[in-house]
């Protein structure tokens, strides 16, 4: 059962250009969370800013009842929450949503992180790792700055390629063109990613065209957080049907676009789920970007 | 001993304490957090005749002391509600109020049959005020004969204790409330969200999908305990009151301003207990103020 | 080079910042933290024919991300405003508002000859909409036909431009809007208060001297972008858009919504220099974004 | 002209069951300060509480270009005060209002404070002091832990005097009292006095009865701080006009009454003053409190 209380922050410093850290003593929490999940922070305690924020798990100690946060300070009420001093009570909802699985069959694998979308796939990767599941990870930022914990994830000993949109670390130009390249040569079985809408639409663009199947973690505004408020939802492949691609011009292999035991039937409407509770991370055949 | 039960137009509740539709979804959601039990009603999203997938994203926006919303009422419909979510709700000794809105007379007149033979459904709660639909909705609750109009074909067809729930949007809502009072209505819900919007100014278009979307939250209490002061004075029927109640300190403000029972709606999101801090808070207050029945608070600031 | 001048409805404006009615005294009071010649209009308090007292204490009451006010138009009478205040107001390059109300037609229409003849008065606005005073106030600014008969009072009596100051608390105000424009309003004002109250819960009565008051202050304001964006694509006239303004992204979602100018109101309590800072925040958005001319983006959320 | 914009928190430290010191650099504000005026203080930097709150100056330090506020927690905008750390930015105007004035003719003087009211009393007695008028202070509070600051009134060598509800800190009973009693004794000729209104009415009706000239600081519900809202205003005797005691049979000697140069007239209307800039200190003879 999620918490929701009152929790310590133990550690919260600058790791970036506006990218914090946050460590939080919050064991009932962290005993049940898991790579991929949220959690729903109250900013501070007065009534403006209302809404809390969804952020997800970047670290995970079960040992010692912590987990980690990493944000970027975007507007206010990151601001706030970047101002807390270590010993601060933060109010904390969570784990919360779905978080990766992985597949029985995945043996070397993406981890795609575009911006602070890197954040939730820490402690995926340290699952992976577990498992030992061969990884690559592709991380995409606009500059080296702001390309945040390639040494941290170095120093777990796995693949890290970046790409940059000026060139000053690794790849110069999307990271969605450099996995389009790195698949040809690691030729990946299965992939997790997690980053804007729009690089994650451009991304499943690549992997359909590759027939790379994979799971992806979504964004969306959120209210409640527990799938209550119907605020948060993204449009789905609705259940049971097979979507055909539309008058858009791209063709897809239909395979791709199958969801659970779906046959073959006549294009339908989309169905909407709740990036909260169905989510955030979805399989990668699920989901529908709006154009 | 403190007596916490109030009766809302025949709907009797074990204490004034309820949630506003929309923002409990049906149950479950919240069940980690709440004792489902202890609530004076569990008061469901809003449903429809048919299933509807609501408004374009993106569906709410942050504003002070509020939020904007259009989600336009996305539900399963109300047959799969009954199948679904009802059984879920009957292992609860908690009464259910069913939210309901249609886009005519026999949409909400079918509505009502359906679930006043179902089972486990303790009240209606008749929407005639939602502003993030096209059909339907608020152009109901701004028009006094259309809002009696749906009201009346609700209460010929039920048994159920009817309560209309109103708009804010309008210049008199005591004139409505009257309407739907000699329509049949047995309490009043006040109030809906407020209509309002927010621009993106980098994209220079509004932030909701819809353009519009009904402004909830602590921003818009002072309007709707105002609300609540007219026409508990001006009406004899009971009153449900919910407008940014966050905390038992908001919800005595509608309470003595004339409302028998209360819901908090946006201040789940915020507080996923709120409504048994509520809940807690109203008891401790009548304790430390010597009350013994929360009836005798109702109105007290004008009685 | 930007040009940040409008005309709202005849009266020309350096730049599309005033100051709400009200909130800003009749000028000297902020004159410490403002440079008033850099102000696109000063707009004044609501000035009646006879002096007035206003209402009881309290007559404030902070509520969520707002305020609630019941001044009651206290004002030391026309006469007494020519005399003492423009003469201070005259020294200043900066267009005058006079903001006016009145108990009845004829004292409109007498207010109105007075401050024609005055010297220093750049326009009128036409307060109908004011929820603090019994007598006149807001039941001409929620009826349409007495909305329309004083600003045609106002209209025969002056050849200033008239601004007619609106309602929120109104079903539908673009009806209102439409018949003010008839009756000659140049430009109109959105928008005044929204009626609210605050229940002190250990007293148990209301908080307000004078029981319900007007909420001003953040937490209206997506209403009041709300009314600015319906009233902008229903009439043809210029707004004067206010209603929690308290940045210069608040007033460009105004701006952007269809008002010609806005007005920054509750923000100057909290920040003394609201005005210049939201001046000085619009005129960097226009050089970000390559905006030449303010008009550009009058009603760009729609057009 | 007043100071309006942020400062520096250099001091905030409990001294009293819910009472904190705060002290603030701000040379431009300091340089212009009088004793009884009053800054207007923005709790944070969000739109919840929204307003300003209004705090008397409790300490000029015109050398070293600080003040201080002594502030009692009563509600939402003092706690967030009281969680402001040291080296805090505090968004300050003032000084606003007009404070105390020291008629020539005074010798021997009351300052009266109630509860929280003693906070604008101490520059005040440290300028009694320093044009050497004699003075005695009473202060009254609910019980002993409750009477601030008497033992850095003692340290300035002036007489301080007790009242508390509960005795258990030099007389036992309201302060009011105690000033009637002492009044008889130390026949002082001007008093200044600060503390809420209802003790103010009580206070006036005992000094009216002796015959006793002063002048009061006053508390009212604020908006603006600078007279623009008139939000904040208090009942005064109409100008150049006489009050006569009115039916609540209460006769009062007309001199203490006169304002200015009043003529004796015929009873009139009551005139609203503002306590943010006609105040908060006004004429003991001029302020009207309602039954
Ligand atoms: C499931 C999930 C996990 C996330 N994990 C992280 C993370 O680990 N690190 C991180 O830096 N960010 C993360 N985000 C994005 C983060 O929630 C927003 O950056 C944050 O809410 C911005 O709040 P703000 O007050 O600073 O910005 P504002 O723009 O002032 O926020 C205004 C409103 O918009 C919402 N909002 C703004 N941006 C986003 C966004 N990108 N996604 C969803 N809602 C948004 C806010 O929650 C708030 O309700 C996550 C978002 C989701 C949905
Ligand atoms: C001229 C003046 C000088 C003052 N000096 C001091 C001082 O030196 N030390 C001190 O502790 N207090 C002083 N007060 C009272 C102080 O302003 C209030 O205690 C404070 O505003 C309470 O704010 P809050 O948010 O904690 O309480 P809340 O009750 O949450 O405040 C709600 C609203 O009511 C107003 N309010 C509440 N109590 C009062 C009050 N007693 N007077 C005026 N407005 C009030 C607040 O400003 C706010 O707008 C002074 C008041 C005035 C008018
Ligand atoms: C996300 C959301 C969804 C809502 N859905 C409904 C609904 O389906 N039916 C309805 O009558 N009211 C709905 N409302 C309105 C609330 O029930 C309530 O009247 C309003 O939000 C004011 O209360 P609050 O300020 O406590 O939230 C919704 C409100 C919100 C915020
Ligand atoms: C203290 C106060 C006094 C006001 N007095 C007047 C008035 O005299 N005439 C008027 O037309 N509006 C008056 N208003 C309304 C404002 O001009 C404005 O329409 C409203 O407050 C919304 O803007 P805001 O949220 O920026 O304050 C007053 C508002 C406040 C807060
Ligand atoms: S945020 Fe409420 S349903 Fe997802
Ligand atoms: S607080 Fe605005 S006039 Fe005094």
């Amino acid at each position: 059962m999620p918490y929701s209380g009152i929790a310590e922050v133990v550690v919260n410093k600058k790791v970036g250009p506006e990218h914090f850290l946050m460590r939080v003593l919050v064991p009932e929490l962290t005993k049940e969370a898991k790579p991929g999940q949220f959690v729903h922070v109250r900013c501070h305690g007065e009534m403006d800013p209302l809404l809390r924020r969804p952020l997800s798990l970047h670290g995970i100690d079960y040992e010692h009842g912590t987990i980690s946060l990493l944000y970027q300070v975007v507007g206010r009420g990151t601001r706030l929450l970047a101002e807390m001093p270590t010993g601060a009570e933060v109010d904390i909802m969570g784990p919360l949503g779905r978080g990766f699985t992985i597949p029985e069959k995945a043996q070397n694998v993406f981890v795609i992180g575009g911006g602070i979308g890197v954040a939730p796939l820490f402690p995926l990767v340290q699952a992976l790792k577990h498992y030992k599941i061969e990884q690559t990870i592709l991380l995409g930022a606009r500059s080296a700055d702001w390309v945040i914990g390639t040494g941290q994830l170095a120093s777990l000993g796995v693949k890290v390629e970046a790409a940059t949109d000026d060139g000053s670390l690794g790849y110069k130009g999307f990271v969605t063109d450099l996995v389009g390249k790195r698949i040809k040569v690691i030729k990946p079985d299965y992939f997790f990613a997690c980053g804007p809408n729009p690089m994650l639409k451009a991304l499943l663009e690549v992997t359909r065209k590759s027939g790379l199947d994979g799971q992806v973690s979504l964004e969306e505004r959120m209210g409640c957080g527990v799938g209550a408020c119907l605020a948060c939802v993204c449009k789905t492949v609705a259940s049971s049907e097979l979507l055909v691609a539309s008058g858009n011009g791209k063709t897809v292999d239909s395979g791709e676009w199958r969801v659970g035991s779906g046959t073959e039937k006549t294009v339908r409407e989309f169905e909407y789920k709740k990036v909260c509770s169905d989510g955030p991370v979805f399989g990668a055949g699920e989901v529908i970007f709006d154009d | 001993m403190i007596n916490l039960a109030v009766d809302l137009g025949g709907l009797k509740m074990k204490n004034p304490v309820t949630t506003a539709s929309g923002t409990f979804g049906f149950g479950p959601e919240y069940a980690p957090y709440v004792d489902l039990n202890r609530l004076g009603a569990i008061t469901v999203k809003g449903t429809t005749l048919e299933p509807r997938k609501g408004n374009a994203t993106p569906r709410i926006a942050e504003t002070p002391a509020g939020i904007l919303n259009c989600i336009g009422l996305q539900n399963p419909g109300v047959d799969e509600f009954i199948a679904k979510s009802l059984p879920y709700l009957r292992k609860y000794d908690t009464p259910v109020i069913v939210n309901i809105a249609g886009n005519s007379t026999d949409d909400y007149a079918e509505i009502t049959r359906r679930l006043t033979a179902a089972d486990g459904v303790s009240a209606l709660e008749v929407n005639i005020s939602c502003p993030n639909v096209k059909q339907g909705g608020m152009v109901f609750g701004t028009n006094c004969a259309a809002a009696s109009e749906v009201i009346r074909v609700v209460r010929q067809n039920t048994t159920l204790p009817v309560i209309a729930k109103l708009s804010p949007n309008v210049t008199d809502i005591t004139e409505i409330a009257c309407g739907v009072a000699d329509a049949g209505a047995d309490a009043l819900a006040l109030i809906n969200t407020l209509l309002g919007m927010k621009i993106d100014i980098k994209a220079r278009k509004p932030v909701l999908g819809n353009i519009m979307g009904g402004l909830s939250g602590p921003a818009i209490r002072p309007v709707a305990v105002r609300i609540v002061w007219q026409v508990a004075q001006a009406v004899k029927l009971p009153i449900l009151g919910m407008g940014g109640i966050t905390t038992a300190e908001d919800a005595l403000e509608f309470i003595l301003a004339g409302a028998t029972a209360i819901a908090v709606g946006t201040a789940n999101f915020v507080n996923p207990r709120a409504t048994m801090d509520v809940l807690d808070g109203i008891e401790r207050y009548m304790r430390d103020n010597g009350v013994k029945d929360v009836g005798e608070l109702v109105g007290a600031a004008w009685q």
